[in-house]
């Protein structure tokens, strides 16, 4: 219901929102969409790459301080398993396909298959993962990657919104490189590199990247620092779990916003009913908001 | 995930361990299944931001309980500061009840399952024993109190040592008697169950793989287990916490 | 008393410290030392700079998920009043006295003043702060200005230890360009740039870094990759506010660990006690669980 | 910060205001002086982080008490689940106490340490005034409520718009005949003293600038403050938060 309202519509690189909240990347299956049709946006997929990978060994997740540590190592069925199913994700919304390479030829591949199948709406490129042509740093790893992969997927995506998903680190760069080379839009951020320890066991438990309440500072300092520096659309993203944090990611800069890890927490329909009280007290609509900090 | 307020109505603590009441509407638990809880008057605060995973111990007449250890923060929050909770509905795939006899096999509050799947078993008329090993180094009265909820139950007194699930078998003997072995228990309980059933009699073990989403979009929860075409990470959250112990690739 | 145990002195640069616990700068003054003598191996005084500061204006802080974000903007009264003043931080242990320059030459300055002076046991230059002849960018923006800064503080400083704090954006390069400028330590890490918004206010909060539990996780995982990659010790920071938090920076690779922001909310000796069950129950003396992973 | 584990011993809630009584035999609050306070059943939850800075309202027969407004994660969880407090010891410079007649003038729940304040100037026999402001959209038994701390009070209905605290000194009158004015309400209430006092009478104001460590550690609490050399920002846990009108460059 809530969603209908035509104030909570935006516009995101020229495709109308129904709200601007997204789910983000890995953190909602495409088995639990049901009931989700008027919460959405548009509807992001786990992260597909061109083979079946099978993820790393548990433990996979570990809490911390409002906020947990995963390392799932983009457990997925591989492209040729994720588009035979992708009608599984539509539910009458934009699907957004997120999608990962180990390489630059494997990101235009995995472009290409896209741009061929034709049901996903937009691409957002997962930069957050290991360049093995690079040592082993990601695509995330300096503006000239960053430049390189997005150019050959621009090229690949004729016409196609491009959306390019950043890290934290050296973000305000990256960005202007992404903006460069073509993309139509970034995320911002994926989670942040951490460990945790199990002190008693004196083991490592998790490596991996930090999601949750915890990097929402962090989250929303990149997308105000970028925000001002770019003229596509920012999506903000980090540790979101409350209408009133939909709102600040706005304010910050943000054209939509994306739930992860807050979804295991709270519901998101909740959410997206808190962020409607929002805009009722301050007698906005919901595009209004982007940048509009007094 | 949508998290429902639900009054507690009993509490109970015995050493570290505690069990709670709530009053539960929705639908039943299924033996084997979980919920997650978490306390509901602390739910402003971030932090613990997880629910916590827990077996459904019991049911009975719109009345739920979990029985629990109080390990970290999180298990002490709602073993204290609890008039509500803040609970899912029962998830995930449970026990699977065919024939009898069979046996049930616990590990001190780690049993916790088996309470609710006894129920059902007497209740469909399926003969079984259930046997719960209690750590030699336990409470004198912790088997006493934990009889509370299992009548009939074996209590087995094992060594705090490691070997221990190897003596409550020896207890238990020829397991060829029973159709089907249902554990919950420590780890090293589950993996002595799986040892001791393989080629002899189904085994189906309750993990308490940790979780974040609880619904199968994190891929946290990941149990190695043999598919068609080889091993692969099943998600404990919707593919379990109870699986066959010969689908476990451990 | 606590701290008279033996089993719980480090050591560190060649320095015997009682204890691994250390202030993190900034966040103690002296004002409250008192009762704090055998808690504590080392004191940091607060960052001095060569002219006196006013600091940002109000507000400086905002409360955070787990966390906390401050822009205090180096409030101080410049190195001719901290030296003036340096007896009230002596409490009869050793000073690392914590330095920040707008350039090379005043770090240099400072060098050469606390060197001059003598009382400062070691040195901890704050590179988090803004380079003025980089643009503003800080002195963390790359290994070749940690390199240079590093460098010329290591000549200006002979024979005396020199810790060099660092943020965690590009931690690992950093970190190596440091050690091989000198350094004779690192201390990992400072806080993490971040932002709150005030969203019914609809006004940025406090635009500055984020520390306190809520990093925890980000600062282990510096700890770790550094450690493994240098020769020389590293002093662990963000998020402390358990003796089980010191255990996991010392597992992970810190020789000594500096409370914070964790200071404001648990008292230090709280956390020194318990860092001392933690060793009791694993039997272990404090040194020795310095990168005691298993 | 050191924070001691205490006992409430009474809760009051009035609409979204709250009062909280606890047992204190450490050394007693001046009127003006804050303490830090954290609800010791979350004790164990990294968030909320930072303990809550409140003026003592009251202290009498080792009982403090804390009179707040219920904003926040904060301060609900404090209203609602703290049968146990972990406070620190009164922190802070109170107000200056001298001769009189003086005129205490506070804003609805924010007049909180005025109670403390005219408990000492009734104790050291020093005539004084009390004003407190309510805002004219407060539920009519409000200022009722709020009248059972302060004794002798005239509450003072204002509008809920800008300009109220103007038309609270409107209804006191010349403030010439008044040795000081102690202030403690909302900002515009203590911006509105400092104007109306400056040349006609001394004025002291509680001033409520977050704060982090409440030692003087952090520099997080600044308030710019006229020193001999000009302005600079002082540390309103250390050197306030009670100031002289006259000394805040606002
Ligand atoms: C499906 C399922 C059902 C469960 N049922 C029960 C039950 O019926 N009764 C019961 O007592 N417990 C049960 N558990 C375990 C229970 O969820 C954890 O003990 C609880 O989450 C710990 O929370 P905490 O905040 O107290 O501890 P934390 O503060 O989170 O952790 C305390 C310590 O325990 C460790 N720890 C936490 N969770 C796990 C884990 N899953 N595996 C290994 N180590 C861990 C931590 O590393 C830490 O050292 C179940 C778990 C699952 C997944
Ligand atoms: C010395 C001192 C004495 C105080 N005494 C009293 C008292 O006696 N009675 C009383 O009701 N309050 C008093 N306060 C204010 C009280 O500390 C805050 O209202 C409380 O900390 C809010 O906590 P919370 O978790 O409920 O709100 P939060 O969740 O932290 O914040 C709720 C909202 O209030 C805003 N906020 C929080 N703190 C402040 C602040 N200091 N200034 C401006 N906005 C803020 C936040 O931005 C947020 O929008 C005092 C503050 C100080 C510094
Ligand atoms: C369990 C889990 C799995 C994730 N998987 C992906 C993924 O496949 N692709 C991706 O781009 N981001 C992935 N992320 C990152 C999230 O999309 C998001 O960027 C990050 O978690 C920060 O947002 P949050 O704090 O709201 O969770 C994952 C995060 C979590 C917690
Ligand atoms: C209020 C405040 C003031 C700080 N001032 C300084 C400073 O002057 N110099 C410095 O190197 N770090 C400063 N820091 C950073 C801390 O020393 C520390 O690196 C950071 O807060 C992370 O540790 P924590 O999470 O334990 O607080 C400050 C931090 C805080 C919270
Ligand atoms: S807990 Fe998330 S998939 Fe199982
Ligand atoms: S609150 Fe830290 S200096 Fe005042």
């Amino acid at each position: 219901m809530v969603a209908r309202a035509t104030s909570l519509g935006v516009e995101l690189c020229g495709l109308p929102l129904q709200t601007p909240l997204l789910p983000a990347a890995g953190t909602l299956a495409a088995e639990v969409l049901c009931g989700m049709e008027d919460v959405y946006g548009a509807i992001v997929p786990k992260t597909v790459t061109l083979e079946p990978r099978a993820g790393n060994p548990p433990p996979r997740i570990a809490e911390t301080a409002a906020g947990m540590v995963n390392s799932i190592g983009l457990q997925n069925p591989g492209i040729d398993r994720f588009l035979a199913d992708l009608d599984e994700y539509d539910v009458g919304l934009p699907i957004f396909a997120s999608l990962a390479g180990e390489t630059v030829v494997q990101f235009v591949r995995l472009c290409e298959r896209l741009f061929a199948d034709g049901r996903a709406t937009a691409v957002e490129l997962n930069l957050s993962c290991p360049n093995v042509e690079h040592g082993g740093l990601t695509f995330c790893s300096g503006p000239a990657v960053v430049g390189e992969v997005v150019a050959a997927c621009r090229a690949a995506l004729p016409g196609k919104p491009l959306l390019v998903k950043l890290t934290n680190e050296g973000v305000v760069g990256n960005a202007l490189a992404a903006e460069d080379a073509g993309a139509d839009g970034l995320t911002l951020i994926n989670t942040v590199p951490a460990l945790t320890v199990d002190a008693a066991g004196r083991q490592v438990l998790v490596r991996g990247g930090l999601s949750g309440p915890a990097i929402k500072p962090i989250a929303l300092r990149a997308v105000y620092e970028v925000a001002r520096m770019v003229g596509v659309p920012v999506i903000g993203c980090g540790g979101v779990t409350s209408g009133t944090d939909v709102a600040e990611f706005m304010l910050a800069g943000a054209a939509a916003v994306q739930v992860g890890s807050g979804g295991f927490v709270r519901e998101p329909r909740e959410i997206l009913e808190e962020f409607v009280t929002c805009l009722r007290n301050a007698g906005l609509a919901a595009a209004e908001l982007t940048g509009g900090l007094r | 995930m949508k998290l429902h307020r639900v009054r507690v109505l009993h509490r109970e603590r015995f050493g570290d361990h505690a069990l709670i009441r709530y009053r539960w509407t929705g639908p039943p638990p299924e033996p084997g299944q979980f919920v997650l809880a978490r306390s509901a008057a602390t739910s402003h605060a971030l932090d613990p931001f997880l629910a916590r995973p827990f077996f459904a111990h019991d049911h009975e007449n719109g009345t739920t309980s979990l029985l629990f250890e109080v390990r970290g923060r999180g298990t002490l929050l709602l073993s204290e500061v609890a008039e509500e909770l803040l609970v899912s509905s029962p998830r995930g795939r449970g026990f699977e009840v065919q024939g009898g006899p069979v046996a049930l096999v616990g590990g001190g509050v780690w049993a916790a399952p088996l309470k609710l799947l006894s129920r059902r078993l007497e209740h469909t008329g399926v003969p079984h024993d259930t046997y719960i090993e209690v750590p030699r180094n336990a409470p004198n009265d912790y088997a006493v109190w934990l009889a509370q909820g299992y009548p009939g139950a074996r209590f087995v007194h094992t060594g705090d040592t490691a070997g221990a699930p190897w003596r409550l078998f020896d207890e238990i003997g020829d397991l060829a008697r029973y159709s089907t072995v249902y554990a919950s228990g420590p780890e090293e309980t589950l993996a002595t169950t799986k040892k001791v059933s393989e080629g002899r009699v189904a085994a189906q073990l309750a993990l308490r793989e940790t979780m974040a989403c609880a619904n199968g979009s994190c891929y946290g929860c990941a149990v190695p287990v043999l598919g068609y075409d080889g091993a692969y990470y099943a998600r404990a959250c919707i593919d379990g916490p109870v699986f066959p112990a010969e689908a476990l690739a451990w």
